[in-house]
């Protein structure tokens, strides 16, 4: 085990902070998210120059085959500069699915346009009804004439209303909840058929909702095995807690940052109010917090791709029991130590503050995986 | 960075398990296990044990018979024995004297303690804090008076666990009262056995006696004795009060407990069904694993800078301190909560067989009840979180 | 609404704390655990004497009327004081028993009960039960006249002193309850202390042959009594509870302006004023649902009085040990000494919260009739 | 001891309740239902309502044109109007200027102010806070220059709850900048249409606009204006912070929001369930419940000791208002829980121009986080909980200052 950077992840690592930091600032971010798309596309290139789009793709099929750990790395910096771009759903969530079940063939053509910041791919997975069940898909996939058409609406989209394709979760067999019958199909934004509503989310980034009306798909733009689209959801799912805690981590610090800074800084009572034990104490327990999320966003990096599927998930649902925790103690915390200006929207913490709460309800929230980690009987074995 | 375990790692967690399996009797373990306070015998004859495999003083440096194991490896074998209930090896002496002795101490005095220590024929006692004196360390008012070769030492010191085990005492003293008050104090070595030392028993609320107060009464301690020099005796005491930080989450006690945990829970009755297939116990229980999985990583993480001998630029230690005493705690009262009525019972430690209740119950409880120490002593868990707020966010 | 107390009920108060405060300081206290396994038949004499036995009972018995809130005065200061002697448990708990047992000899027995004559203990809790009222797994098969037990009941407080047993047993008509002297052959009595050194007993019944006239009430009428009984016993806890958790607050409070650290009182460091006013929150928390438990203790409707019960043993649990965990923290090592007050705070509220069911327990009940309500 | 309301007292709720189930205009309680906001003229008209009804000015005594209600009485009231859920009669008049022109106004200010401020003719906001006097607001340094028969004001003030629907904002300046920080500040009131007033939005983290900043350059207010004493405005900020906090609690809002909690839960699909029937989601209510109930007897226990001695607040109410807020926070969590992903989208995002368009319904949902969001402030605001928890240990438990 090694938690020192070697020195191409801390190139890495330089080149995303440096990025980020000339790019993000506060006052950049609210003209991006200005934009008609509500990101900003030039940064996207940029993004994309510098190689973080084809990061985890393997290089046989046009990417930079980086492991977990550097995909750590990239999205701790962007959970700090709360980047609006669809990194999450291109790269991490749609870029999974991928990287799980499509063929050398799709890959082979749907990496290099990712990786060059030409093509976005959201995951339209989730519906009304499905929360956090990632088998609850009523979408139904039907095959005529050697093409399938799809049926059915979608909500919550990542990034759905900018999205180029669209990987969409449908059901080709099985009632709604069966994990066996789901299949993936990627399908063109502008497709007859398929209409959809962006909308911004609480925390200034986009989504949309889609309704797909006899959409058709040619057969070759089936992902994976037929049938077996639960599986790669479920991988998607993995990647996505990975890329959130990490991200998570990065929002942590900076909340917890400027809070010190603003408590050193705000004169109350003819001191700074860092001289109040109470409020030192809040600072206290907001390291703790991020410190604890800190370690369970490397342990994800670690079980991330690891073969053993119940080890792994059953893991995943800690990291993503603690991130929300911690990320529900840190951000609160921080709009408090803040005072008034926390809660407005002219003042940068408040942003940290949605964005830990709407990753929370990402994925699973804190009590779905607890419960999930309860049934699978917890980590330590049983001794008297 | 490279979050794959080393394999080498691995085998040696295998070895420490296969000398285990082989040295620690099954009364002992069984024993230790329970969560009474350790005997001094077991405890001298495991480190003796261990001596002779060359284990019984892991941390210290190779040329005083350490063993040269990565810190990583140190956690390894700490964990083993504790999760197999060997028993500790006398704290004192071993995290606290030791690294005093082998940096300052002349080589007179580490050839006569470290030897010994290592092989468990000595046991030491702490003396540090006084009855006025807790977390303000520095303003103790034991005297050392130089008369001749000697030191004349009058005072009282209190909280020393297993005082009424040790054959020799190490001690902070006041030398010079008139000067700051972290300046002026000296660290000696005192025999127990010395006229003028009464060592006083104080039951804790588990009704047993490990923790006690000393009294010094005209205590006459040869000059020899001093470790260092006179007047410097703060720098190395703080010297330990920083040593071994990245081991204060205390995960293997942590792992055990919860283990135990799980065992009573699927023992206890809830009704007419078992207490771990209630869901939301087994929630709480799941709660409890998640942290302590959060702070196993931390605490890898702190192994891993202690190897390299960096500076984490973290205030690793108080958070692993405040939180692994947090969770030592919070697992204790789901063990009481899980034991039911057993929880109540005041189980003595020699015939607990003869009253109700799983065999498991026995100590528990006690134990629950000395661990509220843990939040307390070591620097109470509001100094480190002064530490993180003023020592490292600058707060 | 009243809250405040009258003035019998405030004179009632200062004589139960003068009384409190001589018999059952420190020392006395420690003597009393140590030497007499805490309890003596002496001060029970003397609180008959002093008409506390009678407190909140029916006048036609030799009681002075009034209810619970009567008695929850006297709780507070016993938890005040740290009481261990079984009040709660053996009194509160037998003298609703009786009460409602619909037995003829009831008057009789509430009688000798007040005169403190007879002490009772209450074998009613099993190892399954963890807050379940009518948990009983004891069985109760008639013979031809009496009945035959056999079972086992676990932590009956007041048993290693008790004069009689107040026994429930079930059988094919329901639950039943049986009244048991100290000497009857068959019975066994596994005695042992609890950790805040009040002391029980485990008892066990193989195949105990009872005869008829030890059946009080009506064979498998029992329920609604034993129900009702530990209603107000529940109760009864909370209010010990709210006197113990008060005078720690108060200890501690004290401490902290006493206590000297880096040349300062600690009680001058905002962390720990923070922490100390959080704990006074929790404990007025707990008083009212004190208060709201009194209101409902003895209420007729079952559901309506559960609900409100656990509710009140919930908060009153969860605000004890928040406040025993931080006065003990507060305090530094001396927190965990025996020879020190607050440990002994800390060990009774501990039992106190299990008892009758954990605050866990009872926010489950509370849950459970949310649901069933919706 | 007696814990139960009065049989008059339950008859009084019955009253309220019915009156608010008649009177208020359905489209309101529609808006209150999601946690929409209201337009002033909707605020206005049910303040109207009230006040034809003579419940508009809940704590007035009679004198003063209020209804003379007891403490429990108002306590209900309010409680009412949080669980049903009716807006509450604006505070900034009805529970602040109000009392303080009753107090502290002459015979002429009461005369004419008044039945102007319970009929929300005009409409009120607090200047009291400035960008450097949060919690320290003595620390204040808006300038008030006495320039013949009027003040010549300059400064800045913040966080005008609905500043921009004002018609007069009353404020506290500093009179005698030589005077020691809480001497040497006056109580006036500023017609917001006054030249070189100038309002700027402030928007809050749930998107919306309901505080403002406020800054006056070279405004001219006539000494007239001014309330009581020069230089003693300081007791009537005193009088203000202290004033009656009935309801502080706001028991019924988190009665409210837990009843929506459950309501969403019983729609949602949790696994092969509802999200209702999930044993974590149902301990989660209950234990929130539980702490709810005692702070309703709490604040009872409060009350009764209000009305033995009526002359000064009880510190005890900094309770009410720490785990009020609490209770509050942790509802809208639960809230928030329960809607899960449908809580995603963006309030107001979520309007399609034609119904008929909408792909699919999220939009229920895009009130929910606002309410969870801006909770957090109900801890910083009316005196920070930091600041609740300096009483307590200082006042009730004795703790040195």
């Amino acid at each position: 085990m090694d938690f020192d950077l070697a020195d191409e992840q801390s190139l890495f690592k330089d080149a995303i902070d440096k990025l980020v930091q000339k790019e993000y600032g506060f006052e950049q971010r609210r003209r991006y998210a200005a934009e008609p798309e509500g990101w900003s596309r030039r940064v996207w290139s940029q993004l994309a120059e510098q190689g973080f789009l084809a990061l985890p793709f393997d290089e046989a099929h046009g990417g930079l085959g980086y492991g977990p750990v550097e995909l750590m790395l990239v999205n701790e910096a962007l959970g700090r500069g709360l980047l609006l771009e669809p990194y999450l759903s291109t790269v991490v969530i749609a870029g999974g699915a991928l990287r799980a079940g499509a063929s050398d063939e799709q890959l082979a053509l749907w990496v290099p346009q990712i990786a060059a910041g030409e093509l976005l791919v959201s995951l339209a997975y989730l519906e009304k009804q499905s929360r956090y069940n990632l088998a609850d898909v009523a979408t139904r996939a039907e095959l005529r004439d050697g093409e399938y058409r799809l049926s059915g609406t979608k909500i919550a989209v990542l990034h759905g209303d900018s999205a180029d394709r669209l990987l969409v979760a449908a059901r080709t067999a099985g009632a709604r909840t069966d994990e066996e019958g789901i299949s993936l199909f990627m399908v063109d934004a502008d497709s007859a058929g398929l209409r959809r509503r962006g909308y911004r989310t609480q925390d200034g980034l986009r989504a949309a909702d889609l309704i797909l009306s006899d959409v058709a798909v040619p057969a070759a733009n089936l992902v994976g095995r037929i049938g077996g689209g639960h599986a790669l959801l479920q991988r998607a799912s993995d990647y996505a807690i990975a890329a959130l805690a990490s991200e998570a981590v990065g929002c942590m610090q900076a909340a917890l940052e400027m809070s010190v800074d603003y408590l050193k800084q705000r004169q109350q009572f003819g001191a700074p109010i860092s001289r109040f034990q109470a409020l030192q104490h809040h600072a206290a327990d907001m390291l703790v917090e991020v410190e604890q999320a800190r370690s369970m966003a490397m342990l994800a990096a670690l079980v991330v791709d690891d073969v053993d599927e119940a080890e792994r998930r059953k893991t995943l649902s800690a990291v993503k029991v603690q991130i929300g925790k911690s990320g529900r103690i840190v951000g609160q915390l921080a709009v408090q130590l803040h005072g008034g200006i926390g809660v407005t929207e002219e003042y940068a913490v408040g942003h940290y503050f949605k964005r830990l709460t709407m990753i929370e309800s990402q994925f699973g929230d804190g009590e779905h995986h607890l419960t999930k980690i309860a049934a699978a009987g917890g980590f330590v074995s049983v001794t008297p | 960075m490279n979050f794959q375990p080393d394999p080498a790692d691995q085998a040696f967690r295998e070895e420490v398990r296969a000398f285990l399996r082989e040295q620690l009797p099954v009364d002992v373990a069984a024993r230790n296990r329970r969560g009474f306070h350790p005997s001094k015998e077991d405890e001298l004859w495991w480190t003796q044990l261990l001596y002779r495999r060359g284990w019984s003083a892991p941390h210290w440096p190779v040329e005083y018979g350490g063993t040269g194991w990565s810190p990583q490896r140190r956690f390894i074998f700490e964990e083993e024995c504790f999760l197999a209930g060997a028993p500790p090896t006398c704290a004192a002496g071993f995290s606290l004297l030791g690294p005093v002795l082998y940096t300052y101490g002349s080589d007179d005095q580490k050839a006569r303690f470290l030897e010994p220590t290592r092989r468990g024929e000595i046991f030491w006692g702490q003396l540090f804090s006084e009855p006025n004196a807790g977390s303000d360390l520095a303003s103790l008012k034991t005297t050392a008076v130089r008369d001749g070769d000697h030191y004349v030492v009058n005072g009282q010191k209190t909280w020393t666990t297993e005082g009424h085990y040790a054959d020799w005492l190490f001690c902070l003293v006041r030398t010079d009262s008139s000067s700051k008050p972290q300046r002026g104090i000296s660290f000696l070595i005192i025999d127990a056995k010395s006229p003028g030392v009464t060592i006083r028993p104080i039951v804790s609320i588990d009704d047993a006696h490990t923790l006690n107060e000393t009294f010094l009464d005209n205590v006459r301690v040869p000059v020899a004795n001093r470790i260092g020099e006179e007047n410097a005796g703060w720098s190395y005491a703080k010297l330990l009060l920083e040593h071994e930080r990245a081991f204060s989450a205390e995960v293997p006690r942590n792992k055990r407990l919860l283990s135990q945990l799980k065992h009573i829970a699927a023992l206890a009755l809830d009704g007419g069904a078992r207490l771990i297939d209630d869901p939301l116990f087994s929630s709480r229980i799941a709660e409890a694993e998640i942290e302590l999985r959060a702070l196993e990583w931390l605490t890898l993480r702190a192994l891993a800078d202690m190897d390299h001998g960096a500076d984490a630029g973290r205030p690793v230690g108080s958070v692993l301190k405040v939180r692994g005493s947090e969770l030592i705690q919070k697992i204790g009262a789901l063990i009481v909560e899980a034991l039911g009525p057993y929880g109540l019972i005041a189980y003595p430690e020699l015939d607990f067989e003869t009253l109700p209740g799983p065999e498991a119950a026995a100590g528990k409880t006690a134990d629950f009840l000395y661990r509220r120490a843990v939040t307390i002593y070591g620097g109470s868990n509001e100094i480190q979180r002064n530490i993180i707020a003023k020592g490292f966010l600058g707060l | 609404m009243d809250f405040a107390l009258t003035e019998e009920q405030s004179m009632l108060r200062d004589s139960l704390r003068r009384y409190v405060e001589k018999e059952y300081a420190f020392e006395a206290r420690r003597q009393l655990i140590e030497q007499a396994g805490g309890f003596r038949r002496a001060h029970w004499n003397a609180y008959a004497e002093m008409g506390w036995l009678g407190i909140g009972l029916p006048e036609a018995s030799g009681g002075f009327g009034g209810d619970l809130s009567d008695s929850a005065i006297l709780l507070e200061e016993f938890g005040r004081g740290l009481v261990v002697e079984p009040y709660a448990a053996s009194h509160i708990q037998a003298s609703r028993l009786l009460l409602h047992s619909g037995d003829a000899r009831a008057a009789e027995l509430i009688e000798a009960l007040i005169a403190g004559s007879t002490l009772y203990a209450v074998a009613h809790n099993e190892p399954g039960a963890r807050g379940r009222s009518l948990w009983v797994e004891t069985r109760a098969a008639a013979t031809g006249g009496g009945s035959r037990i056999s079972g086992t009941k676990t932590q009956v407080l007041a048993a290693p002193s008790a004069d009689r047993f107040l026994v429930s047993a079930r059988s094919e008509q329901g639950l039943s309850l049986f009244l048991i002297d100290r000497d009857t052959p068959g019975m066994s009595l596994r005695e042992y202390r609890l950790v805040d050194g009040s002391q029980a007993a485990d008892l066990s019944f193989d195949q105990l042959l009872l005869p008829e006239s030890a059946l009080l009430g009506a064979a498998g009428k029992a329920d609604s009594a034993i129900d009702l009984a530990i209603s107000a016993a529940t109760i009864a806890c909370c209010a010990e509870m709210v006197g113990a958790m008060e005078q720690a607050l108060w200890i501690t409070r004290d401490y902290l302006r006493t206590r000297k650290q880096f040349g300062v009182a600690i009680g001058s460091f905002q962390a720990l004023q923070h922490r100390m006013a959080d704990m006074y929150i929790a404990l007025e928390q707990a008083r009212s649902m004190l208060y709201r438990g009194l209101a409902y203790a003895e209420d007729g409707d079952a559901i309506r009085r559960r609900g409100a019960v656990s509710a009140s043993k919930a908060q009153v649990g969860r605000s004890a040990q928040y406040i025993a965990a931080q006065a003990v923290q507060l305090h530094g090592g001396i927190g965990l000494t025996n020879e020190y007050c607050i440990g002994h705070y800390f060990k009774r509220l501990l039992v106190l919260e299990a008892a009758y069911g954990s605050s866990a327990y009872h926010v489950g009940v509370v849950a459970q009739q949310l649901r069933d309500a919706a | 001891m007696d814990l139960r309301f009065t049989d008059e007292e339950n008859a009084f709720r019955e009253e309220v309740r019915s009156f608010i189930r008649e009177n208020l205009p359905k489209p309101v309680h529609a808006k209150m239902l999601e946690h929409r906001a209201l337009s002033k003229d909707e605020v206005v008209s049910w303040q109207r309502i009230l006040n034809a009804r003579g419940w508009a000015t809940p704590s007035w005594p009679a004198a003063w044109g209020g209804p003379g209600w007891t403490a429990v009485q108002r306590y209900i009231f309010l409680d009412e109007l949080h669980q049903f859920p009716a807006p509450e009669p604006v505070s900034f008049n009805v529970s602040m200027i109000g009392p303080v022109i009753g107090t502290f106004g002459s015979d002429e200010q009461k005369a004419r102010l008044l039945p102007r401020i319970a009929n929300l003719d005009d409409w009120w906001c607090q200047g009291f806070s400035e960008p450097g006097a949060g919690s320290d607001l003595a620390a204040l340094s808006t300038s008030a220059i006495r320039h013949g028969d009027h003040y010549v004001v300059n400064g800045t003030k913040m966080w005008q709850g609905m500043g921009h629907r004002a018609d007069w904002m009353f404020t506290l300046v500093r009179t005698d900048p030589a005077a020691k920080k809480q001497a040497g500040i006056s109580f006036l009131l500023i017609d917001m249409k006054s030249p070189g007033l100038s309002v700027q939005p402030i928007i809050t983290i749930d998107g919306r606009h309901e505080v403002n900043s406020v800054f006056l350059d070279n405004v001219r207010v006539p000494v007239a204006q001014r309330v009581y004493l020069e230089n003693k405005g300081w007791d009537v900020a005193k009088f203000l912070l202290g004033n009656e906090r009935t309801g502080i609690a706001r028991i019924g809002m988190s009665k409210y929001l837990i009843r929506r909690a459950k309501q969403i839960a019983a729609q949602v699909q949790d696994g092969d369930r509802t999200l209702a029937e999930d044993a974590g989601f149902r301990r989660r209510c209950a234990e929130i419940e539980v702490e709810l109930k005692a702070l309703e007897i709490t604040q009872m226990r409060v009350l009764a000791a209000m009305g033995e001695h009526a002359e000064k607040p009880d510190p005890r109410s900094s309770i009410l208002k720490i785990k009020g807020v609490e209770l509050r926070q942790a509802a809208s969590e639960l809230l928030l829980r329960a809607a899960g992903p449908l809580a995603l989208a963006a309030e107001g995002e979520y309007d399609p121009p034609n119904p008929e368009d909408a792909p699919a319904d999220t939009e229920w949902g895009s009130t929910i986080a606002p309410v969870y969001f801006i909770l957090r402030a109900a801890s910083i605001y009316g005196g920070a909980t930091e600041v609740q928890k300096n009483i307590l240990a200082q006042a009730v438990l004795g703790l040195p200052k």
